[in-house]
């Protein structure tokens, strides 16, 4: 066993730890964990292809075969043929696993979960379907100039990619753009969306970041707070809003059609995510496919997460994980997590300035999602400094809106950087 | 390169956040318009949620024996 | 966005509206009409394969490796190579793919799921177990001469294939054999029968024939009464039946095995069709296996029901919905019920004539399938001339024989089909 | 060709009415002799369901209190 | 038809009576029963990849361009073809695959539930983890030393593997050591075990194997009580054994990432089925995914158990299944439970020798795992003794030892055979 | 050949059984470490299981009640 893989199975307990003692978004990362020490099981190749795992076996013949279909004429460590395996086309990698196959080596189970799950984008946008399904939109509706605030919040993503290809401007880490913009999603405090664009720009860091995600999240309740006191005065901090109004079945029915036709008419990008989680909220909504609903809410949920989890911890095997850059992500993205929450707090003043309803500026912090979190945060810090002042509800729009903008920043980075 | 990577992140944020607002904009303005438009037309019985009391008409128990029963229903669930 | 894209949308729309407000098969048509809206998001290309969004990029380099691949030495518009790649055989198809992967490109989301669930024939398959393991035969059983009527009602499909060679003969449409026949599956009333013969024979018309089919479903309370009353007197509507025998648990048990040993026999192309459905049927009468019944009737029917429904939706993309051909199927689908409820109910009279036994023949009807709506109607017009003659139970005889014998003419179809 | 198209129409037509009602007809004849045999040789037991009979036995409750339970595990299910 | 299929449809036949009639594991012999069927309709060839189906059609054209594309010059019956695609490599399959799509053939709807579920190793190992969420390791933790009952009951696996390698050796059948490695695994009694190490080392035995696992687990109430008692005397069935201590919660939390721990460091080759089953059990333990628990628990394994069992019918062919070989496999099968079932009672009487603590040797039968089963049949044979002596608690210790114990012999079977 | 066949079954048999017993062992004597760690850093309020005993606390329904309800909620699943 190399070090890395000792390194990593603890990373993997830790992980498992901070889940179940601590409560850290334990639905993704009890199974993260688990994964990750399954992907350093030292020659196992659970997380690897069939062609690494005949390379890593290393019977001369296979070499020998592996490297005349990868073009290599020669070849100095076994390292050099992954890395060919690596940068190959598509046809050459589809010739050189059948290879490997004829040989007898296969797919370790971890990466059939990740190529399944993950590289076909299909598990984060179902994840997303569930959870369009389990999200109320009603106080969004009753308030929609909530909505800015979760646009505000998402300037936490845009300043980290900035942060991030500062750091490789300046020569400390080698970002690509790509890298940088993935990066900056953790900003979204939005598992699925940080996932999905990780899978699609910078599939090597999709380990750190959905880690840096989904820790993050679960540390919220001390994260937010300190920033949001910080940044708002005591007597904003005691603004007391008006009763939410009741909300229509109906307008809830047409919110995610007519989100739908906005994102067709303006930004294509963004369909994948918002059409499945206005899909999923529609089904939610409509009344007439409540066993659709609540399959999508449970049981297609459920077992997503379980697969998706897996696969993300296949990320963590030690020699993609263990690298300078998943310091910086670490780092990148707690700093995301501090803009974007200052950013939805401030924009909630702005706002006060221009409206006559005040809005009182702590929901402005829950525009960073992490749904249902981030609101509950937002709630106590509330109640802090006036005991009947309940902002949960309040703070759900802004929420809600957060997912929303997440899911448009990544449309918009994802459709700006393979124009690269 | 170093240069224009930078630059690249500025052209990013700047288009980024500036589809963010746009998009959200848009939102906040189909959302108001949608809602006076629903409420306009359609605005009387809407407002009720008419499931949850179609089943309760079927459940005419006080609402201490329910809560004695919801309690036992946990109860045996936890159970299995 | 093209003209046709924004149409389109309207037509999801306009399904999702029926659905919701009209209660039209809203388990399909709600995520049908969904998908159809995403399918037509310009630029998005979820309904399409990672070749034809590369083409409609349109970036020269890779235009030229594409047109390379597909063996065009030179081409005009890009519709000519997205016309070379659909004709291209499988291992061309494969190695275009791979170029497109090469240059970043990928399958559509909607794409994948028609790949996954509707052109591997699976969903419509486990969509079938799932309804064989809600299905109960015992009032068939009960009285198995209703199966002539299941048998009669498929008149509908083979005359309605007889109308659209008909068009095609006369010049006014231009469908072929394979086209006729997956139009004509349309009067078996049947959604997952229609899909499943229409993803062999016609799967560019896939989307028009699962509209129509479940449209015409939802709307077989407005279609059949008044064939009903135009072809039986007051005095057969008010024919009371005997009193349905009970059926023993063995008789449950024993049936589909039965029918599943005959099919083996005599007609092997409605294996996949009947085999499912005979499955599912088994293990909600075996008794011994009721948390795979119940994962059949719940858990799995929902999630593919889902992925059902989007996949069909991506064949609502406007260059393939928006064709003269969808208004034919429309018309067509509309006469093959009509008629399909005429033999129905013609049957009945005619076993009235040998038998004994009197039949309603208002139940004859009810042979189309259409499960349970058609029993229904069958039950609502007998109730309207005989307010104490209950027809229900009677009517689901020939209703789940019309289940069978539309899998049958499916599996003729296939099979006959594919050798002329 | 295009008579050759009628001609296929018809073809499919013919076979495939001819199949439906072969199948059918060996359908009825099966189902009438399988439910011979079975009611012949297994004939006294077997049309009562013998498992919602053993659950019952589990569950010595009026009909009343049943109904009452019922409604309230049905309005404790809406809420959930 | 022929005559092979007739009989195999009567074997699935068979299977469903003992499995519906007898109870034999419902659960997946009504699948495989039903699957065999299926497999066994001729003409359907729903068992069969598109190649072997275009073979069976024989048009002359599609021969030829099968019998190009696999390099045979010359052939005399279609039945080289098939042995010719059956030795090909997998590039040359992969192309062959594609002549045969391009004439318009495909995959058998059995062919791709085997390829997807079983192939691929995924179906058994969701299995396992589900097997794993239902485990409760409770008495194991109480009473450590059962695991050694648990080691004992394997010696059936290897007995069994060397029982084969005889019969081979002497000329009366004619098994591969791969073929002998996993036959002896149905000693095992672990229906997902076998299943797995099957598809590894001899799929074409899979059907064969997994019949004779399952039923023979069926009929551990009437394979074990002789042996038991015959290796007992009526003082030591009349053992009262202390009762287990509480186990902590903690306790149970730790030891599936114990065990995990224990498979990194000392057998990488275990670490598939043991990790899924380590998975599952962590799940369950933790506390803190209950919805991923009940998911793996019921929806996931109902939907997974439904295909495999299709799956594994699919082995069921006639051609493959009708073979002396499969005399053997059910021969030796039950010699191997047989073993298995002594080896833990002696193992048993062998710790009392050493042990102040005594155990009562009958729940040394338990170590075969077929959970629970075994438990329950010492349980019984225990109470014949003494009326007063409830052997099941202790008896499941045993019991989910055994369980480890196959996992653990499988990988090494595995890793070993793949190196001869 | 034969021969070799033998042999590759006796080494797989020896092996195999000596890879079962020692991995077992190992299991065996990491379990009672296991054990011995956590009931002596942990002992006190580990034994007790958390949940059902908070479940319970939201049910203070005498034993007779519950089982009456429990009985009746197993015929309405038995009925669905
Ligand atoms: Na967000
Ligand atoms: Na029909
Ligand atoms: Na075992």
């Amino acid at each position: 066993m190399m070090p890395g893989q000792l390194f990593m199975i603890f990373v993997g307990i830790l992980l498992l730890f901070l889940a179940i003692r601590k409560g850290f978004e334990p639905l993704l990362l009890v199974p993260i964990g688990f994964g990750g020490i399954l992907a350093n099981i030292p020659g196992a190749g659970l997380a690897l292809p069939a062609v690494e795992n005949a390379i890593f076996v290393a019977d001369p013949a296979v070499l020998a075969a592996l490297a005349d279909t990868l073009g290599l004429t020669s070849w100095e460590s076994p390292k050099e043929l992954v890395h060919a395996y690596e940068m190959a086309s598509p046809a050459v990698h589809h010739a050189a696993h059948q290879v490997a196959v004829g040989y007898g080596y296969s797919n370790g189970m971890l990466y059939n979960f990740y190529s399944v799950a993950i590289a076909s984008g299909v598990a984060p946008l179902l994840i997303f379907m569930g959870v369009g399904a389990m999200t109320d939109f009603g106080p969004l509706l009753a308030n929609p100039k909530t909505l800015f605030l979760g646009a505000a919040a998402q300037f936490g993503i845009f300043a980290t990619v900035l942060g991030a290809v500062g750091l490789a401007a300046t020569g400390q880490m080698d970002f690509t753009i790509a890298e940088a913009a993935a990066i900056g999603i953790i900003g979204g405090a939005d598992g699925p969306t940080a996932i999905y664009v990780a899978s699609k720009l910078a599939p090597d860091l999709l380990g750190a970041i959905a880690v840096a995600a989904y820790s993050y999240m679960a540390l919220v309740p001390m994260i937010q707070p300190p920033i949001m006191k910080l940044l708002t005065t005591e007597s904003e901090r005691k603004i007391v809003m008006t009763q939410l109004r009741a909300v229509s079945k109906r307008e809830k029915i047409t919110f995610p059609i007519m989100v739908l036709v906005l994102v067709a008419l303006v930004l294509p990008s963004a369909a994948p995510l918002l059409g499945m989680f206005c899909f999923g909220n529609l089904m939610r909504e409509c009344g007439v496919v409540e066993r659709l609903s609540d399959t999508a809410q449970n049981a297609l949920i459920n077992i997503v997460t379980i697969f998706l989890g897996l696969s993300v911890g296949s990320k963590l095997a030690a020699d993609k994980f263990l690298d300078p850059k998943t310091l910086g992500i670490l780092v990148l993205g707690v700093v995301a997590f501090g803009i974007g929450t200052a950013a939805g707090v401030l924009m909630a003043k702005l706002i006060n300035l221009v409206s006559k309803q005040k809005i009182n500026p702590l929901i402005g912090s829950a525009g960073v999602s992490a749904v249902p979190m981030a609101a509950r945060v937002s709630n106590k810090v509330g109640l802090q400094s006036n005991p009947q002042n309940f902002l949960l509800m309040h703070a759900m729009g802004p929420n809600v809106a957060g997912v929303i903008g997440s899911a448009v920043a990544a449309g918009v980075m994802i459709s700006m950087v393979s124009g690269m | 390169m170093q240069d224009t990577l930078v630059q690249q992140g500025l052209d990013l944020m700047f288009t980024g956040m500036g589809t963010v607002f746009v998009f959200l904009t848009l939102l906040v303005i189909g959302t108001l318009a949608m809602s006076t438009i629903v409420s306009r037309f359609f605005h009387v019985e809407e407002v009720e949620l008419p499931k949850p009391v179609a089943k309760e008409k079927a459940a005419p128990v006080n609402k201490k024996t329910l809560a004695v029963i919801q309690a036992a229903v946990h109860a045996h669930r936890a159970k299995k």
